[in-house]
Formats: C-alpha cells, structure tokens, sequence
C-alpha cells in the first residue's frame, strides 16, 4: 500500500505506433521501478485547467535498466489529443503506480490473456513476466482490422503464442477476441486462467465464459477518474458483496481494482 | 522574519488557514504518502451520516470546463466506522480534524451531532446543509433561511464542539442565508458547496451522471464563490471558510481578501496530491513578497 | 435530404434555432463584416432602456477561467436612437430582430413595451429581468417570481408582441421562477442571464472591475445552464431558448436535448465572430449522421 | 469602415528580441495590406477556452511584399505566455486590423514621436511612415534600462533621430521619456506633433504636456477588450463630451480608439 508518487517525469519519446495510438516513454520517478502489471499511472496532460483532471493510463512496461516505464494510448478526445502532441524532453506530472495489478500467482501454467485493441497495454507487460516465470502464455488479441494491430511485433519477441480476431476478418479469425476463447474452450485446449482487458462489452463476455467455464479469471475494469488514489468515490463499479445487509457494494476501479476478478463485477444494463 | 499565517475560527486556533474540503480528501490518510498532513491548517473528512451510504451509481464524474460535476451520493463509511477506524489515525498524526456531517431529517443530524460531541479528538463540526429534506419533499435544507436557521437552532443545543455550517450557493440570497444561520448560533460558516449542474451526451441523449445532475466545482466556480464570501461577509460577524476552485495561493488570498478567515482546497487535491502544502508555502511567500506580517490583517482587507 | 432547422418559438417561425444573445452582438450590424447575419434565426439586440445610458466606470471586463465576468452596466443608445438608427438597418437586412429591453422601474417596463409595441420590424420582445428594482431597494426583479410574475402580467397587457422573458440564474428554484412567469402569460423563456461573480487583483486588494461584482459568462457556466434548462423544461410548457457557454454545435445540441426550442449564442461571439454560422452548419452536420429530420424532434429528448 | 477580416495566419517566425519581449511575423490576411500604425490585432493564443478572450497587439510593421505583418509584445502574464510558445508554421486566428490609426496628416515637419517600452510597437510602424512622407521624426525611447531597450537597430535604420532615456540612467537621459520631451520643450525645439504609445500614466503625463504647451498630439491608449470590434462595450474609456445632458462619455479604445487626441480623455484617480 502506498508505494506510489507524484511527480515529474521526463518524456523520453512519444510517437504513433499505429493510426491514433501512441506509445510514449517517460523517465520514472524511482517507485516505477516495482510497479506490478495493470496498475495504472495518473498523468496531467495540460499545464492549464481544461482538461482539469489527470487521465489513467494502464503501464505497458518499465524499462529499470533506463529508469523508465512507457504507456501505450489511444487518441480518443481532448486529454489523449494534447498528450500526443507534447514533444519529448517535456517534463509530465506523474502519479503512480496506481491500483491492484493482476495476480501473476493465478496464472497456472497455462495462462491466456485477451485483449480488445488498446486493452493490449497492461497485458504486454503481464504477458512479458508470466514468460520470465516459465509459463506457456497465449495472447488473443481482438482489433477491429489488422490496421488497427497493436505492437504484435513486440508480442512475438517475447515468445508467446499470439492468436488475432478481426472484426472484419482481415487477419486471423473473423470476429471478437472473446469468438476466438470460445473456440478454444470448445476444442478442449489447456487454459489454466485468462487476463482480460478491452472494452466493456468485451469484459462482461469474457466473465460470463470465465464463470459458466469455471475459470480463474481476472478482468481490468475502466472508469472515469477524479482522483485515481482513492479519495473522490468517482470512479466505482458495481460489485458483489460479502455483507448480508446489502445487495451489493461499490468498489473503487483505482484501489480495489482496476483489476477484478470474474464474477465479482456486476454488470449494469446501461 | 518569518509571517505569521496562524488564524482564529470560532475559538479554533489554526496554524495556517488552509483546510481541505470535504469529499476531497477521503479520510486524510489517503494523502501521507504524498506529504505530512499535519502541516494543514485543518482537515474537513469526507461528510458522515449515521449509517454508512453506497452513494450514487456510476457514473459520478464528469469533466467540464475548467470544472468537474460530481454525484457521488454522499457514500461514506458512517458515524461508527469513522469514529472507530478513521478518527484515531488522524488523532495519531496530531490533525486538525474537522467532521463534516450531514443528515435527511432534523433528528440524523441531531443523533449525529450529538455522537460525535461525545467523541474525542474532534476540533469542530462542519454541517453540510446542501442535502435534500427527505420529510419536505427532498427540499435542500440549505436553501430555505428558516429550515436552516430551525437546524443550526437544534444542532447548538446538542454540542459544545464549534459549529460550522456549510452553505449552499444554490440560493437567490447568500447574505440571507449567512445571516440566517449566523442568527441560529453558528460559529462559523464555510462557503461555497457545489453549483448543480448538469452534462449531457448527446449522441446517447443521456445525462452523463447517473443520477442526472451533479455538483460543479473546481476553477470555473471560483469567481461566483469569491463573490458570494464577499457578500456573506458583509451580512455576518462571524468567521468565514472560503471555497471554490481553489488551485493556487493566489486563489486563496483573493477569498482572504474578499473576507474569509481560512480557506478550503476541494478538487485541486485530486489533479495535486501535494497542493494544500505549496499553497501554505504559497501564502508564506506572497505575505514577505508584499510585507504582511500575520495572514489575519488582509482578511476582509478589500477596497470598496 | 436537408434536415430541417426550423423551429417555432411562441408563433415565431425561425429558419434554424440559433440566435446571438443580448450585449454579444451589438445591433448586428458590427457583424456584417464577418457574415450574412440574415441566415441567423433571430438575433437579440444589446438591451435597450427608455432613456441613453452611459453604463459603469471601466473596468468593466475581465477573464476568468474558461469564463469572463462583465460589468458593462446595461451601457445602451436609448429606445429612441434604437428605432431611428439601428432597426431601419437591421430591417433592411431581412434579420429577424428580438429587442431586449428593461427598465429600474415597473413604469420603465411599461412604457418601453408600449413604445415597442408601436414599432414596426420587430419580431418579439425579450424582457431582461436581471436588473435592480429601484423601488425594492435595488432588488433584482428576477429574483422574486412573485415581482417577476406581476410585471409580466403588465408588459403582457400593453404588448401583441411575443414576449420572451429572460431569467436570472441567480435564484434558489429555477422551476418556480418559470412557472411564475409563466402563469403570468411570457410566451417563452431565455436563459441564463449571467451568474454574478467577482475577481480581485490581489496585489491592489481591489475588485478587477470597478463595479466590484459583473455578470459570469461563457464555458465555465454551461452546466449550470443546461441544469436549468433542464429544470425549467419540466416546470413549464412554454418553449425554452438556452444560453449560456456555447462554443460549439455540440454544446447547442446539448441545450435542445435537455428541452430548448432554440439557443442563443453569447460571449463565443467576441471570441469568433462567425462562430454562429459555423454552429448552425454544425447542428446540420450533426443531423445528418444522427439521421434526425428535424431540429424539433430532438428538443427535450433526454432520456430519464 | 469594417475593413477588418476574420482569419488564419501562419506564423512565419517568432522570437525573442530582448529579454521577454517578442517579434511575430505572420502571414497577413488580404486585408492587412493597408493597415494604418496605430491599429491592432485580435489574437486567439489558444486552441481552448483559457485564456478565452483572444489577446489585442498593435501592428509593428506589415510587410506588403511578402504579404506578411509583424508584432512585438512583451510577456507579461498567460496569454503571452503561451504566444511566446507558439511554433513558426502554425495557424494563428487573426482578427484585423482593428481600431483607428494615428493621424498621419496632423503631423507637420517636426512630429516626436515617445513611447515607453513596448509602446514603441505601433510607433515603429509610424516612424516609417512618417520618414517615406519626408518628414523629420524624432524618437523619444523611455525604458527601465539599457537591457530593455527594443528594436534600436530597426529605429536607427529608418533614418530617424533617436533619443534615449532610461529609469536607471544606464543609457540617454537618467529619468522617464516624458522628462526628455519636457527637456526638449524647454530647450525650444520645433515640435510640429507628439504622437505617444506606453503605460497609462506616461500618457496621462504627455497629454498634460501637450495641452499645457498647446501642442497637436495623439495617444494610444491600453484596456482590456473582450471584442475588439466594437460590440462588448468593455473596452471604454471616459472621454470629454460634446453633448451638454452628459459629462462625459464612455469611448470604445477598440472603435473611437486605441488612438485618442490629446484632450480628450479624461483620466481617473483609481
Ligand atoms: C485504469 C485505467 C487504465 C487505462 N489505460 C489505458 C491505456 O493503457 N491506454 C489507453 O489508450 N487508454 C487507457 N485508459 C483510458 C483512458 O484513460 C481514456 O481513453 C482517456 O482518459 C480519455 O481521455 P480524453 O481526454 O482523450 O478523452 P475525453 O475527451 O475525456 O473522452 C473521450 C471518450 O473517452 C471516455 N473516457 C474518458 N475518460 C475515460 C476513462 N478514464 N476511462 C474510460 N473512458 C474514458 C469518455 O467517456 C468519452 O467517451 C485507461 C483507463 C483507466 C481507468
Ligand atoms: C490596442 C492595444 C494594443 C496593444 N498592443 C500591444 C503590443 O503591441 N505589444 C504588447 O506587448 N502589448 C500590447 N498590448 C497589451 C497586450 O494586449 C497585453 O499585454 C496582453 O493582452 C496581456 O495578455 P496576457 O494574457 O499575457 O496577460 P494577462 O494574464 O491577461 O494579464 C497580465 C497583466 O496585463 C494586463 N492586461 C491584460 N490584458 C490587457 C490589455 N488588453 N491591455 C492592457 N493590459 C492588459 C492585466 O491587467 C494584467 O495586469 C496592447 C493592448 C491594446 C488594448
Ligand atoms: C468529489 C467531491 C465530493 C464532495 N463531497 C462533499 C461532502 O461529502 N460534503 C461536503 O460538504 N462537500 C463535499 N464536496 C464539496 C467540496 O467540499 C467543496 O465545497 C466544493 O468542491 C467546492 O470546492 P472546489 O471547487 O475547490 O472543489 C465534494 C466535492 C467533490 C468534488
Ligand atoms: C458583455 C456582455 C453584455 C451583456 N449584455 C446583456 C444585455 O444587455 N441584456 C441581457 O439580457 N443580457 C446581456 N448579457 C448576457 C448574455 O446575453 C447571455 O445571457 C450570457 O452572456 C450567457 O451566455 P454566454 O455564456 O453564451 O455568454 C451580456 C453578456 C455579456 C458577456
Ligand atoms: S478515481 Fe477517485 S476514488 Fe477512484
Ligand atoms: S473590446 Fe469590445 S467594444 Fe471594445
């Protein structure tokens, strides 16, 4: 607990790896250098007050030899659009590790990790040390056309079995990331635990598998974020609870997640 | 020589007059990995009811503007759990602790002002009157002068502990209300809470918070907050907290100025862990920079 | 197909439901240089009073984040000055004209509708009800819906125009304040006035405008406006012109959602001056990817 | 009238000339080939909403060859600020030009022409125009010190006599530019006009010269402006009236103004 920081971190790089996504490198303050899979860092994107809150980024990977951490993102608004124009050598307002990462101890020796396209982020780094642990790692990663493919380069080099489903089947199987686990749970395949991270839709099909499979799954959840060290309340999920009084708690994304494990989420129709 | 930034409110001696906002702090302890906390003048804890509240569903937040709205529903762990899990940890760090409290019938906040004047390690009480009247139609009880002035009437009856009350802006009249309640007893006011607003998607056509509205705060409310101070303290002797998109030292000397005795940091904590400290620095370093000697002689110094 | 902007406001038929607001577009004419202010839905002229008025001791603008307060003080040609010289212009231009108007007096009121009344080229009134009542001790009229509601009731009685009644955001229910003039007979409602504020030059512990407090205006206020609307909407029948912050076809469509017949463009006017034009080629744009035929479907949309 | 255009304008170069004091040339909409010296510009300095209010610049020189027009300002709070970290090459709003020039004909042989610090950026344009018309143009040039002294160079080639004074007494005359002009008088120079551009109570101080010396002469004047073209109402300044119901009248500096006779303002105590 506690182990994060706030402070400045030199932008070492920040360049477009695929249409709209950037990967950037920063120097990390020293807390970065333990940072577990699926936490998350808070960066201040304007010296201004529009946007006025940091935005979460999920760590792709630290780099301690350099004494750096990098993040993989996509440019979908405002706060994401400043963020790829800032020029390396610039100095960012860092926060972090932030959040529960994933439970490497769960992973078997089987473990699969699907991602729905920039959800790729935290599971690189999950994959990259679930291999340094000698597991036998596959990554199903889910795009909507292999223009849209993230750092499968990068992927392959670590030595995992990488599976890809496009949407509209211009690489790999045709369909969802979540189509592709399907297939491999109804061929029988080894599977000892799945890591899942992507959008909503691709989660709440990913834990409905997990459960009616029986699997040890865990999900990495995203919300909007105020604070991201767990004093706004503004970023909870709906959660199961343990207390008989109520009919289900609110959890904190930043602390009590982001990531959760199946069936411990429960999904609002919204 | 080093200034003298101690102030004085309702009996409360304070060795800085920056304080932190309530829901923008959680408990304090959230914030020592980030710097000492009892370097605060104050801190005003996450407001308490008598039973721990699950809050507002998601979502709860929303950017705007050089703003954010929040409905966050008041989650909180209640009067218990704070007194017996928060409330001895902050004692331990030697904070100024300040219990924000709030209720949705005269009798909750009775209970629980009563409670917590019966518990130790507690400087003051701050009553959030910016909730809905559950017996009057879901009214906020901080919009009508009279169910205010009724409220702060029975709260001052049931403890010695200082009370500061904490107005809503969402009012026609802040003088009023200011004297409203200053009239019932209050000790203190502190001013402003969120502006309701509302974001909408319009692609979706939906709210944008679950629960439709939300409170605005943060930098875009900050001239409507300095006025409304300014007007309250002309309406009232007693002292005032001033708040209201608070990011920087020089945001805290304009509510000085305009008339507060100490100030509150809200929102600016989230995007700045460390922000209520190099405001204190701040202040320090404005207060040798124009040669003030103590912060208490510019408070309400504005030229009419 | 070209989706269809148009709207009707209290028997007004608008070609599209974007209009410039009062005080941000002068009498029009300083506009023609940046474009044909004929394709605007209506504009409303800077508020005109019986007699000339200077206005305030400069100065009287100043920033504020994502906003900028004013205190211009109702600064204006006059009635007289206003039908000789500007609305034979304006006229002649095909705009469809909205004067803006208000008085210190009941009597004010009264005798500008009539004088209105009486002029030829004038598409509605809108009444400024944001103004100090120099018999009620400088209250604003818009303050008090029972104050609001008598005068309304007097303009209604002297005037065939439409009248359009603008409300101040300076008031504890919104809703009340509608229905108030609204039973009162006001054919529509604009809003929000301004959200008065205040920003001191710390340095000079003085106000930055030498009214002391102006008017907030722009992005910073937007949520609070489109909460108002919203809540307006749901207390009234009569339409809805939305106003405040808009800088974008987005944040026009935001207002029609949350039940707008029609919007108003402000402060974005000083800032770009073809801004109104480029909104309403926004919302058209915005139709044709949402496949909404006409403007009207979507007023008041927002789903509960 | 309403010659002014609304536009982009690419930034050709910026850059620092003295210490915080900036020289912008931009890419001139048609319109800024006849700009008058004393006119001004309306400049967004951000793509957002903060600062909200585009920032007002006299012109320092148009460049009707290469279709360009510069500006000089000095970095005095956020909106200068962020100008002065704009890139050559991008597109700048422009708004102009705006407001009425000085009056070229009121001249006679001998105008002086006195600026304080960054005042002297419409006066520059001026010189130049006076000099073409052949007239005798003496520059009076009051700053704080020899350090913040501006554009000598670009003064001294016009061709023009140029008279120094510093607060400091580092260079020229120890004291303020109006102690010069009033040394200038004393001596009984031929002064045909004054033309002044600097800090209020400068020119509050040479349009009490000017009246008590009978002297033809022009002041631009400073406000805050949300507008700059006339429809806000927020730029005024008190002005003697010809109208007998009135005291006095509140001018637009963007409209009537920035440049004003000397006798026309009334200047308050604040
Ligand atoms: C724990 C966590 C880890 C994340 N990791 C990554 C990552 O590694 N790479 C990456 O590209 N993105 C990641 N995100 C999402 C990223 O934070 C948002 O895309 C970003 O904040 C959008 O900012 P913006 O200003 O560009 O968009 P905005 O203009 O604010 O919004 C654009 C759209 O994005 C949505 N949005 C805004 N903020 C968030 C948010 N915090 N979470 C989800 N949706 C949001 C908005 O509702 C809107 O639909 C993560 C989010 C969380 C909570
Ligand atoms: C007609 C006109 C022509 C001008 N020409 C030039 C020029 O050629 N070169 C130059 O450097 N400056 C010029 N100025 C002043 C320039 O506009 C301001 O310095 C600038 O707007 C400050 O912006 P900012 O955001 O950096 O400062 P802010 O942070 O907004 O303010 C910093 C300080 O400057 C003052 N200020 C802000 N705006 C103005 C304003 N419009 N006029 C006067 N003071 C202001 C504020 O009160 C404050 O004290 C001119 C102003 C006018 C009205
Ligand atoms: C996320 C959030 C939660 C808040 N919770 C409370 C609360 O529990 N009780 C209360 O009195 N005020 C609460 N407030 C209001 C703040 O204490 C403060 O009055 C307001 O945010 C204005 O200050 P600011 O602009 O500096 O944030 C909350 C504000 C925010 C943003
Ligand atoms: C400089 C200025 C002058 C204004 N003058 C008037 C006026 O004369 N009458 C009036 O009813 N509203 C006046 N307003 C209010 C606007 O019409 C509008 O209601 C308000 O600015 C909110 O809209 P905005 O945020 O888009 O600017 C004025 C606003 C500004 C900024
Ligand atoms: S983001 Fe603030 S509590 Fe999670
Ligand atoms: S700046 Fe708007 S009228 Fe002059």
């Amino acid at each position: 607990m506690m182990k994060y920081s706030n402070g400045k971190g030199k932008i070492i790089s920040n360049r477009e790896v695929a249409p709209d996504h950037y990967k950037m490198e920063v120097e990390a303050p020293t807390t970065f250098g333990e940072a577990l899979p699926g936490q998350f860092v808070m960066v201040k994107v304007s010296d201004g007050v529009v946007p006025i809150l940091r935005r979460p980024f999920g760590i792709f990977q630290t780099n301690k030899d350099r004494g750096s951490f990098e993040i993989l993102y996509r440019k979908v608004g405002e706060g994401t659009r400043l963020l790829a124009d800032i020029a390396p050598g610039v100095n960012l307002d860092i926060l972090g590790p932030l959040g529960t990462g994933f439970d490497l101890d769960l992973s078997g020796d089987n473990p699969i990790l699907i991602a729905g396209g920039v959800g790729i982020a935290p599971l690189y780094m999950l994959a990259k040390e679930l291999v340094s642990a000698g597991k036998q790692v596959k990554v199903l990663f889910g795009s909507r056309g292999k223009n849209d493919l993230l750092v499968v380069d990068e992927l392959k080099t670590l030595g995992i079995e990488l599976l890809i489903a496009t949407e509209d089947g211009s690489e790999g199987f045709k369909g969802y990331g979540t189509g592709l686990l399907e297939e491999l749970l109804e061929r029988g395949e080894e599977i000892s635990s799945v890591y899942a991270c992507g959008p909503e839709p691709m989660l709440e099909k990913v834990d409905k598998i997990a459960i009616s499979h029986n699997l040890i799954c865990q999900l990495s959840l995203e919300a909007i974020m105020a604070c991201g060290f767990g004093v706004c309340l503004g970023c909870v999920v709906k959660t199961c609870t343990k207390d008989k009084d109520r009919e289900f708690d609110y959890n904190r994304v930043c602390c009590e997640g982001p990531v959760f494990n199946a069936g411990e989420v429960i999904w609002d129709e919204a | 020589m080093k200034p003298d930034l101690s102030v004085e409110i309702a009996g409360l001696k304070l060795k800085n007059p920056v304080m932190t906002a309530s829901g923008t702090f959680g408990y304090g302890l959230e914030y020592e990995p980030f710097f000492d906390i009892g370097q605060l003048g104050a801190i005003a804890v996450k407001g308490i009811s008598l039973k721990p509240r699950p809050g507002n569903a998601p979502p709860r937040v929303i950017e705007t503007p050089a703003g954010m709205l929040n409905a966050i529903g008041l989650q909180n762990v209640g009067v218990e759990a704070f007194i017996n899990e928060k409330l001895p940890l902050l004692n331990k760090k030697g904070v100024t602790v300040i219990v924000n409290f709030f209720g949705n019938t005269d009798e909750e906040y009775v209970q629980l002002a009563e409670k917590l004047n019966g518990t130790e390690g507690i400087a003051a009480l701050e009553m959030n009157i910016s909730c809905p009247n559950v017996k009057e139609g879901g009214i906020v009880f901080g919009t009508d002068p009279k169910v205010a002035h009724d409220l702060t009437k029975k709260i001052k009856k049931v403890t010695t502990l200082p009370l500061i009350v904490k107005l809503s802006p969402n009012v026609t009249s802040i003088g009023e209300m200011a004297k409203s309640v200053e009239d019932a007893g209050a000790d203190a006011l502190s001013m402003i809470n969120t502006i309701t607003g509302m974001s909408i998607d319009i692609r979706k056509r939906k709210s944008k918070l679950a629960n439709m509205t939300g409170g605005l705060s943060g930098p875009a409310i900050k001239p409507v907050a300095v006025r409304m101070v300014w007007e309250a303290a002309k309406a009232v002797k007693i002292p005032i907290i001033g708040i209201g998109g608070i990011m920087s030292a020089e945001d805290a000397i304009e509510f000085i100025i305009a008339g507060a005795s100490a100030i509150q940091i809200g929102t600016a904590n989230f995007i700045n862990p460390s922000i209520a400290l190099e405001i204190i620095k701040g202040i320090e370093t404005f207060m040798l920079e124009e040669k003030i000697e103590k912060i208490s002689h510019i408070i309400g110094s504005l030229s009419q």
